[in-house]
């Protein structure tokens, strides 16, 4: 069935948004399939996000764990992460669609950049929604937010959260669909999002696919990426989903330890439940309240995991898996010492669960992660762990 | 009482149907049983009691913090389905109107939730996130259990996706008037007449107008134009989150409101379209 | 004559350190030519540094300025600028010579952070020396310096900047020779570094004429750099010297005003000298006792013009102009707002300097600005700028 | 007196030569003409006599902040060359090799600035940052004025080049002995001795022994093992550095440093390599 992903997906709105997604919908079958559109699209992500990204062998972390580790560098994407390959996507689309306006919400700051900056690209006005907590933490995001030109709306309600800004961004939607699209920033929300994300982010995978062969002549023993909504994941585990011996690893956010106050393994620690329009794998109280996530990185702070994520974490072809804090500062620390790059807090969970599992992979074994971001945005909280105020 | 039968007695009256809609718990659940007593025995034909839920996608700012009130309080869903009960028992008698968000029935298991609801002395079902494409489900267990899902309707609700709805609609129709999310409005748009016209042409099914209402000649001028009733939403409980400390002292204000909608929906042939 | 353009360059250094400035002259004539370094460098390039980089047709400045433009993006280089070409083949020539230690400097600390990713990536310690000032003006940098496992030594001679760190890097480097290669940042110091740090930006213009050709099918009409010592200008103008229709502007740090002590204009305010190791234009008072420079891009901070750009202005093949502060600022603001990238204060120069002479430039001409780094490391001053504290 | 009588008298008289280094006007010009005495009087043979520089290189913290000191005071390259003709009038009549960087004679000119100096009563020109390979144009002008250039050799300075070196030179070769920059060291370096012998086998231009001494010690060390004397850099600046406020009072114990590295230079037949 359409939007739906075994158990999850799905389109859980109130009757006054369901126009919009069925406009949407249609609107994505009609345009992205034209030449047209594929051809401006795909020169966006050439000359203005500078793809294809790269595939860099990490001779010092394959060392480290044993086994040949390759980078897929969404970090050199325009704006520091994988976050552009949608919001590129889906304003080109707006623009057909004749939306004049881009609402988004965005947690770690990545995406409300990128929605920023897809909006000037294409000419369309832009509003981002931020949790109140979110825009404390992620002061320096917010002035790029600002600095672009866009509209930067706190989001008092909840607790000033991830959650609580996508929830008011479809409240805010609801009131403006005529003129407004939303733009939704991973592969979450009702149907078409998960899937329009996941396939304007699957560039990332069949770029990889593609360059892997050049490196090394065969697909690759494992794909490893971090996530939450899971569109970095999906994006590069779309390609490999059919390609059984690829073994596929999801890491989430275990925050401090695995107790859902501490923490944001959703697969670990929720169950499946309907939230922002889509049946998932939630964090959640036996009533069915949700519960706020918690991890240092932004980006993964969402309780949710997407209706695709969720549904190949369920049937058992991605395995989930999470690493903890102390663990991902370290991954920070030997990634920037060692290769000179210093990743994203998100994508330094990736980093963390291959350099602490190297028992996993054997040593001629191939092993991609998806190097999502890179860490600017948290250079201040790093800097603060390990050296102090 | 039946939603149905509800309705047969409001139309032999010539009277429109006045629902308020309630955040059970909020600020606590004392609170709630009185204020609900108030609103019925100042007018209220039905009652929208609202389950209060953690991300209340579909409400605006009133009825967010009322949920953010409600769940810091330590109410839940099973306390809201005793809640039903306590009404019941204290001699509530007018047909209620159970929502919430779908997060809350699918943790429980729709064939349980639809049931104890229902034992509980539930008559229908809002959930504000349920289209129907998505309802199938719900719908199955809530025949089961004889309740109603009440379903919406918007002006940007399609020919094609009308036609389902009302093909499935029992108990009635929640006319959705603004495109936008619950919250007190000043005036009304014309559309929503067309609306109703056009609606009620397609079903014989009692249409409830909601969202934006929150005056008496907000709700006059639906009841005019083919409505056969109003629900207001986050009105009532702006008057009382005035005074978070002592609610009950804004009873009698709300006594006055619910009296003065409910006077607005039988005055519908006095009224206009306004 | 080797090493000097014109009446600039040459090799001006005290005895100590002529026998390190020919060991690595002869190891550059000796591996930079080989297939090996070649194929080992492109490599590097290619997938650790993401080139090629784009060239982005920027439509609305475009409109605005009256004309094409086009934005060679050494910002998605990895590093965010130019500066990671030059490291990148230092780094490895240095480890082809068998030492084990870099040395360098920064101003701005973009090098700073090109060089600690290079000398991980390749494999050798590094040391960075920065100015008291400009460890204070540019902390975020300081903290990726870091945290990339060099050794950030604060330099208090003279006024704790630029110039003062290069002077005691060279006085450093006198005393290690035998096991450390001094990563010269930009084209200036005595030869062969001008040469050596010109040859490796110049991928940068081969890069830019293929795309150009291919996007145009012909040259471009104008080429404009902003630049201090001039290495990303240099390597944008190289293949286009040549080029007698192709215009070529130098861009340098108006400050706030033009007079010796407001501005870091050299070409405006200075004459011809030696600074450093090389014949150079340079911001001195009327006794040869040097000028510091003043602008708020700190990699424009340097009084000397490299030698190789000091030449193409003096012979008029290059015309020499700046850009001030306010308008550099207000070039920030259009830029993130019309084309959602925020430029590096550097860069910003070159790209105020288009803005505001649109009378130069023809409707159906095209002008290639060298959009040398973002503006992530300037983040602070921008808004402060903007918005106060 | 011009620079190779110097070396005649010295070496009529079995001693080696001690020239000190100061910066003129560190930290006032005054000063500078007393210590310059001072240390003529005490047994300095010559004079290095610094041209404060912006940007001096070659020189360690000491004389960095000795340029800084001096600039600040307003010291120029033509009050410098001033301060020769004073000194000259003062009675001070050892050669007097004057250092600078090369931009300052670049500006100047190098015609007119070999010139000048020349008039103002300087033997030689020590220019640290101007190896024999950018030398040509220097050394035409200083020829025509009869002036010395003086060249650095160092233990990393290839054969070939000793070639040009000793070819070029003339007054004297000045011996850089650490492979780093000014500054007092403790200790000297084998490799020194070596360099000394290698030089000596190649010319018989006399070789000052320079960089790191600061003790009779190492310059008793040098003299013994070839060199024709000694200089001793920072160690006169570090002496009145102490004492920035009334550097005068540090003269007498700078008259007592000057006398024994001159006083070890007459050793060199008592010592032997250290
Ligand atoms: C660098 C980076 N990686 C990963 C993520 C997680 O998002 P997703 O799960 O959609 O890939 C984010 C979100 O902000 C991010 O910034
Ligand atoms: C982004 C950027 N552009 C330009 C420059 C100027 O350097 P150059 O003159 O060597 O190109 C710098 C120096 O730090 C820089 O960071």
């Amino acid at each position: 069935m359409k939007g739906r992903f075994g158990k999850f997906g799905g389109r859980y709105v109130s009757e006054v948004l369901m126009h919009a997604l069925i406009e949407l919908e249609e609107a994505f079958e009609k345009f992205y399939p034209t030449d047209d559109f594929r051809q401006e699209l795909d020169g966006l992500f050439r000359d203005y996000g500078g793809r294809p990204t790269p595939l860099y062998r990490a001779k010092k972390i394959s060392e480290l764990v044993g086994c040949k580790v390759y980078l897929k560098r969404e970090d050199l994407l325009c704006g520091g992460s994988h976050k552009l390959n949608n919001s590129l996507g889906q304003a080109l689309l707006a623009k057909r669609m004749g939306k004049t306006r881009l609402i988004t919400e965005t947690a770690a700051g990545q995406h409300g950049i990128s929605a920023a900056m897809a909006a000037n690209v294409v000419g369309l006005d832009v509003e981002v929604f931020m949790g109140v907590k979110d825009i404390e933490r992620q002061a320096s995001n917010v002035k790029r937010i600002k600095l672009l030109g866009a509209k930067v709306t706190p989001v008092e309600t909840g607790m000033g959260v991830l959650k609580d800004a996508v929830s008011d961004t479809l409240r805010e939607w609801a009131t403006c669909t005529r003129d407004t699209h939303y733009l939704m920033g991973s592969t979450v929300g009702p149907h078409p999002f998960p899937e329009i994300v996941a396939t304007f982010q699957s560039v990332i995978g069949k770029e990889l696919k593609a360059q892997i062969m050049e490196m090394e002549g065969r697909l690759p023993d494992a794909v490893v990426a971090c996530g939450s909504g899971g569109s970095n994941a999906v994006g590069a585990f779309r390609p490999f989903v059919s390609e059984r011996d690829v073994r596929l690893y999801f890491v989430e956010g275990g925050g401090e330890r695995l107790d859902a106050d501490n923490s944001a393994a959703a697969f670990s620690l929720g169950k499946p439940g309907v939230l922002h329009g889509a049946a998932m794998q939630i964090m959640q109280d036996e009533h069915g309240q949700i519960k706020p996530s918690k991890t240092r990185a932004a980006g993964l702070n969402y309780p949710g995991r997407g209706p695709e994520i969720s549904h190949l974490c369920d049937s058992g072809r991605v395995k989930p898996c999470h690493a903890f804090d102390k663990d991902v500062f370290e991954a920070v620390r030997v990634m920037s010492e060692k290769e000179g790059l210093i990743p994203a807090l998100e994508t330094a969970h990736a980093i963390a669960y291959v350099l602490n599992n190297g028992k996993e992979f054997e040593r001629d074994e191939v092993v991609v992660i998806n190097y999502s971001g890179r860490g600017d945005k948290d250079l201040e909280t790093i800097v603060r762990y390990f050296y102090g105020d | 009482m039946e939603i149905e039968e509800k309705f047969r007695q409001l139309k032999s009256r010539g009277e429109g149907a006045y629902m308020p809609h309630v955040y059970y718990g909020d600020p606590n659940e004392e609170f709630s049983i009185e204020l609900i007593k108030t609103l019925v025995e100042n007018g209220a034909d039905m009652l929208e009691f609202g389950v209060p839920f953690s991300d209340p996608i579909a409400d605006g700012p009133t009825f967010i913090a009322a949920c953010e009130r409600a769940l810091r309080g330590g109410m839940t869903p099973t306390r809201c389905i005793e809640g039903v009960r306590k009404l019941r028992k204290a001699g509530v008698d007018v047909p209620i109107i159970l929502t919430t968000y779908y997060n809350i029935p699918y943790v429980m298991g729709l064939e349980k939730f639809t049931k104890t609801v229902k034992e509980a002395g539930v008559q229908g079902l809002i959930i504000p996130d349920l289209p129907i494409e998505e309802s199938d489900e719900l719908l199955r267990f809530a025949e089961k259990s004889n309740i109603r899902v009440i379903f919406q309707v918007a002006p940007t609700t399609s020919d094609e996706r009308l036609e389902k709805i009302v093909s499935a609609a029992s108990g009635f129709l929640y006319v959705v008037n603004v495109e936008g999310v619950t919250g007190a409005r000043e005036s009304l748009l014309e559309s929503t007449v067309n609306l109703l016209k056009k609606v009620r042409a397609r079903t014989d099914v009692p249409l409830m107008a909601g969202f934006g209402i929150s005056k008496g000649e907000h709700a006059a001028a639906m009841v005019s134009n083919g409505a056969d009733g109003v629900i207001t939403g986050s009105a009532v409980a702006k008057i009382y989150s005035k005074n978070l400390k002592s609610p009950e002292k804004t009873l009698q204000e709300i006594a006055k409101f619910a009296a003065e909608m409910k006077q607005a929906c039988k005055e519908r042939n006095k009224s206009s379209t306004s």
